[in-house]
């Protein structure tokens, strides 16, 4: 055990602080371009060095690096820390790309890799409807062949973004006839096509980041299938657990967990600050410890990775325990924040708590109820850690577990 | 010993039910959650003309000279509608003026409050989150008030607004006097908006009896009536979502998990009841017991409300936390009824001290 | 509602008092005998005046009285407070013989009702099976008839006081062929017949409460069957919700949070007494409120049996409520023995925590533990509450609650 | 970054498990348990045999000279078996010693504790739950020591006694001295009994340096490793009885709230073993986080163990109450692990403290 780098990695660290001491923020006549162009052209910049979209190959775009966790993780930590742009975190560099590298045919990826990772291309996820919340798999949004087109008609729910996307992917049912998992395919749908209307899904925040889209006749070319028809479902689990999914969250607890501290040291209780007061010191320390499993789970996690290893139950565990952490401490700020609760929230949404505001924690208070619990998800991690963790037989005839993952 | 409800007490939280139901829908509470104000005049003289602007005021001032339970027991069916009114403030108001006026006070403002065609509002909290009478700071001089008052609801439609004092007196302001300045706060409770309201040298008249404690009681027995009423309320809405939403081909309320997460909301929740009548109860009957069970009533039942919401988030699913949902209008009145006043921990450390801790 | 007593009810108070000052200690020569002969003379005593046993008609040893449960609080209230002798509470007289009121025929009740609340016959209850604990009605143990006589095989489990009792009431099955609840009757079997076997069962607490009794051909007449054949199920349910279950845990809460506020003020955290901890006063104070909540939602369920009436789904919540509240003070009093926990326990078993020892504590924890949550107890309730409460569906196919109730 | 166990340090866990498996099976575990003594001869020597008398010692002394990592380690399959063994107090007496003694006194006990020969315990609580560093009242005189110690583990077949000092200072005493009087307590844990150990002008002989918080957090980390073992088991045990035990006709395990309980069990242990890897680790190796990641190991894990073994008897049902139910002894060994060197609540205050906050 060791939780120092290698000097091979220190000096890659230096190399890329280097690279972000000559680049970042941009200089000469570059610094002068708008903010939105100055973005583009950094990262252009740090993915011909290298250090993004490293697992994608060059002709799409990528910088097509051999898989390193460290250095990936690495690159992230320097870049945060410069307050460099990185990767693109939308859904589309996120979800599809991934999916498109591994199921799409090489015109599709072709077609929509490169734009979507340089942002010019923006994609909405459409998986799940009115009637199919945590049973995914009962969508009934359904798709029919006619000639070299497929005619979409349904609708989907909870897809962020969808009011500014270009571009969705969704899955669909293309064959009625059969299974419930089989008949359903992946398709590529352009969002600005007509029979398609999106309306956006105001939250208890008041903000609205999801929308319902409508499919009327809507209609997107026969090649916007990846992966065969009926395959739909295993294409949308193919690349669930990648390395992006692991290094991604790091340090968001901690951060968190500090912005909680601050709050303690700002509100009061009888007359003192709060963080003097026995029980919310009690409660602080339960959720630092809890917080420091995470953090220290994740190391475990990222080193059987690197290791080509699967460092077992705990690796289906992170989203769960993700969940009760921030509904812990989402309660305790909610003890602090007192009078606060009266005042309109300001919705951060799932991000960190980044300005600390008493109503900006009212907003997390919200979002931590729902998201990560609401449609049965954690029920759901709690069977699937049941079944696949310990071994648990499945219930017979029906299982909550049975359509989700 | 009768530990139980009459035939009155029953029939008139049925007729309030019925009168919520079809005077304040859901359609109609979201207009008014989406609208400009939380005040709707035809409302509020619907439930004045029912007798609730003066419910406990004695008959020679024209109120129903009833007790704290039956307007606890009024505040539970309005919490469960969610329904949007001055009733707490003015309840509260008119209380401190009945318990706290000579004769001439009350025969000044208690009639005019009682049948509703005034009202009067309560302003007790002081910025920093003081609202326990020991922290209150404001005072009186030569019979001007200067000073800010936090939260307090429907300011700007209230004639009368009482101001808690240092020392637990209280004092009547004119809305329209000099010097008060009413500031709306973006509220999270859309059904019971709150202003800052500020005074500058404004003319106040003070109680004779200070009994801003006595008030404040009666103030944690209402909060914690509208949070039973409204706790409930989200249990049934949530069961019945669970009979009727199906996943996995079967509706979700078979499934064991969800089975029994409706059940441990139920056991958070129907047991308070109970505690509740006792402690509205004692208000008027039990002077030993009636500062503490206030207390405890307010820390417990509003604790249960909060996490009631969020667990009917859970049964709902996303679309519980959409602004379309009807749950998130109960979930911001949990908030409401729980900070008001101040929250669990301080009543619990009082209890812990009125237990001789 | 008025939380007085009427007139009528403070007389009647005053008159058990007088009787108890009157009657106990016994005086006289009375008073030099044994003391269970004591306790025996006094309890005729109070039967014949009209206190004890007042359900029981005078012809099976009651005292016949017309059914007043405020009367019957009182009565305990007043015989509690003087340390009096009150009605015995073993599973004789606590389960049969309500059951024999009510389902037995003249011959059962002459024979089993006057020696069972004197004292002089006494009972284990013969219900749970290795096999069959939660899923009571899968039960296995078997009865033909032979002749004039059940012949018994199997084993039950849980039989509390077993190894002392004279006789036991039982399930067993009869009807093979019948379906799992309606193959089922109730025995009474008397347990120093050839052919049972009876065994304790040492508890974590090392004390030995319960018994395991083994039948191996095991003979009782066939005149010892209450109810029909195949009716042992509804025979065995038809007393559950008797009024002794209403008055008989009044107090005990109360009790329990007032020895753990001693606890708390002896306890120490940091050189000072733990009741002055601010994370201790809230834990405390938030189960003060829970234990309110069940006193008075008791007066409110006494009230509504009283009218005749059904107090609605508190009714059926408060075998959940008191485990959780139990578990709350448990844990919280772990929290304050602190060495306490490395001495042997002291198991003042299910009771309340009488003398506030650590050790005592110590042994309210481990008990707590178990017989209210064990076997699925705790799962079973929640059923019931969302099923029959609130009317949830049933699940199909299986339900674990299907068994139970 | 390499943050996973090598191959001999799978090796040594694994050569441990097997070693229990063999020696110290259910059966065994039971006869110990209720015998007299929890001191089993062979077992120990054992695990001498195995290096582990001396795990962290020098070379030079006969150790394996190997890390609080690999102590660790060995501490978790030992709960995990709930092994009977003197093996806690050893531990921490010769690490007192190896780390707080100077030349001739490493030279003078190592060799023999390193070996397993001689057998030593370490006393650190003083009544009335003393245990923390700064409350240590006991103090040597011109060599001569008198005062009592509680729950010492081992101490009637312990040659030496390590005894924590006034400002978190160590002395040696050897048992037979005179003065020491062992009063056994009637303990829970049956599997590491424990005494009170008086002494009245018993001479000792001071280590040099004053290393008693240091030895404490060894402590710290040796009872969450235990528990951590223990907690993983008791998931072990549980899941395996739900998957055999049948009710209502299938197996309890089928059943969505049984699965969700034992899930539930399952993220409270797993996610501490990195907690636990890391606070040995730090232990030797990163000195800036090592008494706060001690405390917040204990803290965190002995509870959830405590949590675990209730969650377990709910899952057996009435027969996980019993003394023949296995269950009992985990449950046991849980308590001890919470209590021993402090509460939680301790532990978490002090974390709070060297957090800054």
């Amino acid at each position: 055990m060791d939780l120092r780098y290698t000097p091979e990695y220190d000096e890659f660290r230096r190399e890329v602080r280097r690279f972000l001491e000559a680049n970042w923020p941009l200089t000469g006549a570059q610094a002068k371009l708008a903010e939105a162009e100055r973005i583009m052209v950094f990262r252009d910049l740090a993915t011909e060095q290298g250090y993004l979209y490293r697992s994608i190959p060059r002709q799409y775009g990528g910088s097509e690096q051999p898989q390193d966790i460290f250095k990936s993780k690495i690159i992230l930590e320097e870049f945060t820390q410069a307050g460099a742009p990185h990767e693109l975190s939308g859904q589309g560099a996120a979800m599809l790309v991934p999916t498109l590298l591994e199921c799409g045919n090489d015109a599709q990826k072709e077609q929509f890799i490169r734009p979507t990772i340089r942002g010019e291309m923006t994609w909405a996820q459409g998986y799940s409807e009115p009637g199919a919340g945590s049973d995914l798999a009962s969508l009934q949004t359904r798709a029919e062949l006619d000639g070299d087109e497929w005619v979409i008609n349904g609708q989907k729910i909870w897809t962020s973004g969808a009011d500014q996307a270009d571009m969705m992917f969704c899955l669909v049912r293309t064959e009625p006839d059969a299974g419930k998992h089989a008949g359903i395919s992946y398709l590529l749908v352009d969002l600005k096509v007509p029979g398609i209307r999106v309306r956006t899904l105001k939250q208890m925040t008041a903000t609205d980041e999801f929308c319902e889209v409508f499919f009327d006749d809507a209609r997107t070319p026969a090649a916007n299938i990846v992966g065969k028809r009926g395959e739909g479902w295993a294409v949308s689990k193919a690349t669930l657990m990648h390395e992006r999914a692991l290094i991604g969250d790091s340090g968001r607890m901690e951060r968190d967990l500090a912005q909680l501290v601050k709050l303690a040291r700002r509100a009061q209780i009888g007359g003192r600050p709060a963080i003097e007061d026995s029980s919310i010191r009690q409660r602080l320390a339960e959720i630092q410890a809890y917080v420091a499993t995470q953090t220290h789970s994740g190391s475990r996690m990222l080193t059987a990775t690197a290791h080509g290893e699967f460092a077992g139950i705990v690796m289906i565990m992170a989203k769960l325990t993700s969940t009760e952490m921030s509904h812990m401490m989402a309660k305790l700020a909610l003890d602090l924040i007192g009078d606060g609760a009266f005042e309109v929230p300001n919705p951060i949404a799932y991000s960190p708590v980044e300005d600390g505001t008493d109503a900006s924690w009212l907003g997390n208070w919200m979002w931590s109820l729902g998201i990560a619990t609401a449609g049965g998800t954690a029920n759901i991690q709690r069977n699937i850690i049941g079944e696949r963790g310990l071994g648990l037989p499945k219930q017979r005839v029906a299982n909550m577990g049975a359509g989700k993952g | 010993m009768n530990f139980s409800l009459s035939e009155e007490q029953k029939m008139l939280q049925e007729t309030v039910r019925g009168f919520v139901e079809n005077e304040c829908p859901l359609t109609r509470l979201r207009e008014i959650f989406d609208g400009e104000s939380d005040y709707d005049a035809a409302l509020w003289h619907g439930l004045a003309e029912m007798g609730l602007a003066g419910l406990t005021v004695p008959e020679q001032y024209g109120g129903a000279e009833m007790e704290m339970l039956e307007l606890a027991l009024v505040a539970e069916v309005l919490g469960a509608g969610a329904v949007p009114s001055p009733f707490l403030g003015h309840s509260l108001a008119t209380l401190a003026i009945q318990l706290g006026g000579d004769d001439a006070q009350k025969e000044r403002w208690l009639p005019d409050l009682a049948s509703g065609t005034g009202i009067a509002t309560i302003a007790m909290g002081e910025a920093g989150g003081c609202w326990d009478p020991s922290e209150w700071q404001l005072d009186i001089e030569d019979g001007r008030l200067t000073g800010a008052k936090t939260y307090v609801t429907s300011a700007e439609i209230s004639g009368w607004i009482v101001v808690s004092l240092v020392g637990g007196r209280l004092a009547v302001v004119a809305r329209e006097a000099n010097g008060v300045k009413i500031e709306p706060v973006d509220s999270a409770d859309r059904t019971r908006r709150s202003s800052r309201v500020s005074f500058e040298n404004t003319p106040a008249e003070v109680l004779v009896h200070p009994v801003g404690e006595r008030v404040r009681d009666a103030g944690l027995i209402l909060l914690a009536a509208d949070a039973l009423g409204g706790a409930w309320r989200l249990v049934e809405m949530s069961t019945d979502y669970a009979k009727t939403r199906e996943q996995f081909g079967r509706k979700i309320g078979e499934f064991q998990a969800v089975k029994h997460q409706l059940a441990n909301m139920a056991i958070q929740v129907e047991p308070g009841r109970a505690l509740l009548w006792y402690a509205a109860h004692a208000f008027d009957h039990i002077p030993a017991d009636a500062e503490h069970s206030a207390a405890m009533v307010k820390s417990h039942i509003t604790d249960r409300y909060t996490q009631v919401s969020r667990d009917a988030v859970e049964i709902y699913g996303g679309i519980g936390l959409t602004w379309e949902c009807e749950i998130h209008m109960w979930l911001k009145r949990a908030l409401f009824d729980r900070a008001w006043l101040g929250l669990p921990q301080l009543h619990r450390e009082r209890a812990a001290k009125l237990s001789g801790w």
